[in-house]
């Protein structure tokens, strides 16, 4: 099994959500984040003072799921979070050794 | 007594006690999220300690039988002899009681305003210790001054509602504190962002509706005089809102919301002294400026280094002295019989009156808030230490933490 | 001049006036997060804004002397003659400033519940344009032919303290305003859901709280016609809050705060024509219909498929319209004898004057409101950039945050 | 009828109303996020349930016809008779309606403050009937005892402005409804933590400013009396701070700003009775002890192990007591001439009369309050469900959230 | 070294942490986040208009501990999240390569 | 390529940023977290009630660099984020398996 870790804009959350329940994933979660990268971030203005605020509101996305077909997962990830500006974010896969439902104890596959 | 007057001045008085929690939200919001109850905190205990030291002696001291042009005796002490009557000396028209709480909430609100300066690092004992030191020391002698018979009031300066009494008084208080506390730890490099303006526009909000009754309120009768002042507040703030989101505009590209609120405050400062003397249309250009003039007051600060965290100096120190020249200028003896006539209406020593009255309530207020923070300081400390900055006041002295969402 | 409707109406002056701050809370807590600060600033520029056009020239187009019914004349110019004693014309019993301040609020409070329809997505600049031409060109008329001796009051419409100058207006300038401005990106798609509820209560408590100036302030007196609309005031927002959660409840099956908020300022708008011509009881059904009603209302929103993004239309529009005809059913001699008999004390007529009035008002204020929108957009344009929408007007207007936690 | 007199009771009325939302934020924020909607909606539903149950009957009941010194009579049901002129029975000198809408307001804020005894936990159908039940069968009859001609006015007790009517009554229905309702889950294991204090501050600022038309305007005329109300209302409020922050950090170690809030309205609730007969030295000595009493009350609590959530008992339960019992100490002729003397100004018998009307109205309100429950709880149910408790009243009862940052 | 990430319901923070705990684990994170899974989420309703909302408030849990012993701090942690109910979500095991505290330097198992 | 997951105290933020720029990283996700760990937490006071609140406010960096060199960036934010007391919190590393930029869909070290 593996877990994705997307960094997404806000505003691609609900197409990434949907994206992924169309790819068969069962379940993920969703974490509000700031992002520091490429992309630059604004200014602020308070009583005359400028502040340069570099960090981004991003959404983490993350889900495990089997590693098989997950590719096709990328790239749909990828069609539904790209808006072609720099700051879309990432994808990042890490190795997942075990999975355990609470609710029921079962492992592997079938805990997800 | 006559009673419209008598609801006039209660329903006033009700509206400035209001000002002191408008101010501590206005406050509150422009300070860090770990901060947001000791802000707070520090204007409504004003509300209680200044009215004690109010009407145990402060009272007496700013209203009592005059000594030598300087201070009120002791014949107020402990509210002896104020009760249910008019005292006719002070205000023939409402009872002694009304005229005697409506003027205890200007002290307390100028001892709130001056805690902007000092935001985020004070002690909440050593703001104790001050605030009942600099209502004795500083505010009640400067009140008998201008209002209780004292020589600044004798010697015609002019001062409607506070000018000098509230706004320079607590603003040049403000910059005694930002230099002898210093500056906040980062200040300069890290970003002191507000945490909720909303919150702050609420007190802005606050502040202005209040300010009717500390403005009209001060005419102490119900008349064409309130009118007057009711109005010249009112544009005065709408003005030096325009004025200050017009220089913002100009000098960094965009009006901003915190702009508009502290706009709106410059303008109810500038207009304080001015309201009953001046008319509708100098009120106009009066506050105008005032939002220019505090804009630049507030820059002043990042020149000169010093860290008056919330602008007390540039919004009420400038703001008052702003608005005692102009009260020197506009004012009119037709908008105020009882006033005098000003520059514009070919009166030029009331400018000169003014500009006395504005050095002498400035330093007399600078020194001896600088004297009081310095025996406070040799008694119990006035900062926190560096680690309780770093938590914030509201966990390191209140052991609170102001949101769980 | 008498004393205690001085008071009575500089105080009513100040809680109209707080109701624009409070109106921003309402607005704001309604709004995304991230338009906090751009939906307040629009309310609060508004009370700056409006005030300069009211005293310079507004005032003068709604209470000048009467041009052919239509509007006033240029006599009160830059607030030329109006001074601190009465005018007996307007108010012989309270100082002429004080009846222009009051005014004042109401014009004031007008424009900022226009800004509920563009929410979110109006450039900060085309709102001052628009409220300056929209001032001049639909209120000061609409308020003169209402108060200051215009078509309409003579011709016997009643309109309390201002169903058709504040709401029908400022709901029909809406419709025009969420028509020309267009839909929100994502609308009808993705959730627009209030960030802040109890702040949009905080500003409806405000509301009702300063509306009782409103209303019973319009008496103009401190009478039995003031505590008549003090008092069918109160029990119409009590009533409509009743009514929404009634039909809240059997529509979608839970009775919401934000519907208890919504239904409290729908019967304050209902029953704002006829707080001083029907009797308590009649207010009672009043303000319980008026919930019903407009909660239809701004379900129709989703039907039409405008985006009237806050529901001015439906609560001030359709409230408004409602209370002109509830005037017209209610209405009493028994309760105000310079007012009238409504239709079920045996007079139609009244009825169909109040037809009239709300057919001629809301389009008057319908064309030129899209006549001036239209004319603002192709001189400034009037929506941000779809880029500017998505950061939102905090940001892209404003360069601010509206909170760090 | 006097027009200063009518206007200060107009604006009181006012003022009295903003006290309910005020509240509302008070607890709201005291509450956890969860359930900020569901506290708030319950004070603002009975602003709009009981004006409507006060103006239909419970006036009536309250200040109706005497029988037997136990209820009014019916001959105000829905209203009747009471008109825009003065009714010189209950006060000559404004008008009828003024009258009855500024006593509406007290029944409406004593219902919401019971809430805090249950809070994150009733059901809002159960709360809308107790409010119904609890009004006609609790509030009323209390009322025309001491207010209306009933027996524990005539046999002298002194209730300035509502120590037993409005503080006692609904802090021993909290207690009734804490015994009858039970813990919360998790109580006394779990944190429960205020999820917004500034809220809270503000709430409590609000309610400290409406509380000088509670207690001023109780005097029904703008005279030396109110002035001396509105002084020790603010007197005490100041020295309860003081007083409950002393207890505070001699027992924790630190003044909290929950603390000093608490405080305030510690002292404006005990102040209530005694305002108009006792003078503002003496209001200094009672409230410093209220701050200190129901610092008490408030920990009592844990040692009794009852869930009174927000510390209705603990606050005007006993501060309620404290206030009566003070009355007996401190009244004095010399303030209200239709007062009596207490204690400490040689009269003992008024200490007994005062504890007679504690007992007979702690007695009363519990018992009756606990029947209602019970009452209540068989027709529908008082507790959400187990999981709705988890969930929060604001998603179960509402279908909402407070916020979305 | 392992890394747990425990994603739980917000009321079962206190019982997890204390399981935690007495499994002998030195420390762990707690973050708030939303989940979306096969338990449904609820309905939100604002002047008429209904929302669904689909995404629940959780809690992720994480904490590095020693491979040693892991099966019994999942089976703890399952004791303590298990409510039973649709919801209750998910144990996921990944591999950690290193650990290092930043106070003092060391490395490994002296780390955590 | 490896993920650092670096704990830190909030008032590092800054430097710890600075360091990573300094040391090439070109992109970062920053979290608010709950931290639990031998640091003690603070007491709160509601009404003469105590509470002692364990959790204590942390800033979670997550950071994805190549494998290369991840030992000197270690140091860097070693120094950045240590103040000597406890709590300074840990550095964690953990395996990637593949990144992807979504805006241009590159993978590997061309995706960071
Ligand atoms: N090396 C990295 N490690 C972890 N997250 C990263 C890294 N680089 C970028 N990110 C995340 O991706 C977001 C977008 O990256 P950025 O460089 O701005 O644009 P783009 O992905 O279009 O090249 C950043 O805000 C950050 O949240
Ligand atoms: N594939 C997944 N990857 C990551 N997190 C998941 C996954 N599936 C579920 N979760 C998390 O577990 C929580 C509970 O899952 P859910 O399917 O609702 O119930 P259960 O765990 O009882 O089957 C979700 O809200 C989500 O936070
Ligand atoms: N085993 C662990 N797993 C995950 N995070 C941990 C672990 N131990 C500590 N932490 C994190 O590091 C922070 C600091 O740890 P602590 O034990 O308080 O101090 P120190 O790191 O100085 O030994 C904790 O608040 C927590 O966020």
């Amino acid at each position: 099994m593996k877990k994705m870790e997307i960094i997404i804009r806000p505003s691609r959350l609900d197409a990434v959500k949907e994206a992924l329940t169309a790819q068969g994933c069962k379940g993920m979660n969703v974490t509000e984040i700031s992002g520091f990268g490429r992309q630059r971030g604004h200014m602020e203005i308070y009583r005359g003072a400028e502040y340069q605020i570099d960090l981004v509101p991003k959404i983490k996305v993350e889900t495990v799921l089997e590693a098989d077909g997950l590719q096709e997962v990328v790239d749909a990830v990828l069609d539904a979070a790209r808006t072609g500006k720099v700051g879309d974010g990432k994808i990042f896969i890490h190795p997942v050794e075990e999975v355990v439902r609470i609710r029921t104890g079962e492992r592997g596959v079938n805990g997800l | 007594m006559n009673g419209a007057d008598t609801v006039f001045i209660i329903i006033s008085a009700a509206l400035v006690m209001f000002m002191t929690p408008g101010l501590a939200l206005f406050y509150g919001g422009l300070a860090r999220s770990k901060n947001v109850l000791g802000t707070i905190m520090q204007s409504f205990i004003a509300l209680a300690l200044v009215s004690l030291v109010w009407v145990l002696w402060g009272y007496s001291l700013a209203f009592g039988t005059d000594i030598g042009g300087l201070i009120g005796g002791f014949n107020f002490l402990f509210l002896k002899g104020v009760g249910q009557e008019p005292n006719p000396q002070l205000a023939g028209n409402i009872p002694h009681l009304v005229f005697m709480i409506f003027q205890c909430m200007f002290a307390v609100i100028t001892v709130a305003l001056i805690t902007g300066a000092f935001a985020e690092r004070m002690k909440f004992g050593a703001f104790l210790l001050f605030a009942v030191l600099w209502t004795t020391f500083v505010y009640s002698p400067l009140c008998h001054w201008v209002w209780g018979g004292g020589w600044m009031g004798s010697m015609g300066a002019l001062d409607f509602a506070g000018g000098a009494v509230v706004h320079m008084s607590s603003g040049s208080a403000a910059l005694a504190c930002a230099l002898v506390l210093g500056r906040r730890q980062g200040f300069g490099q890290k970003a002191f962002i507000p945490h909720n303006l909303p919150m702050t526009v609420t007190g802005a909000a606050i502040l202005w509706f209040g300010w009717f009754g500390f403005n009209a309120g001060s005419a102490l009768a119900a008349d064409g005089l309130a009118a007057n002042a009711f109005v010249t507040t009112h544009l005065a703030a709408a003005m030096a809102i325009l004025g200050w989101i017009s220089v913002e505009k100009m000098h960094r590209g965009q009006p901003t919301t915190l702009g508009a609120a502290s706009g709106a405050v410059a303008g109810l400062v500038a207009v304080t002294p001015a309201a009953g003397f001046i008319g509708p249309i100098a009120s106009i250009v009066l506050g105008f400026l005032a939002g220019g003039i505090c804009y630049a007051g507030v820059l002043l600060k990042e020149r000169l280094d010093y860290d008056d965290s919330l602008d007390v100096v540039g919004i009420h120190g400038l703001g008052g002295i702003w608005g005692a020249l102009g009260t020197g200028l506009f004012a009119s003896l037709a908008v105020n019989g009882s006033g005098a006539n000003g520059l514009f209406f070919g009166n030029a020593g009331q400018l000169f009156i003014q500009l006395i009255s504005i050095v002498a309530t400035c330093a007399f207020s600078f020194v001896l808030s600088y004297v009081i923070l310095k025996i406070v300081d040799v008694l119990i400390g006035l900062r926190v230490s560096l680690e309780d900055e770093e938590i914030g006041l509201d966990l390191s002295q209140h052991s609170e933490t102001g949101y769980k969402f």
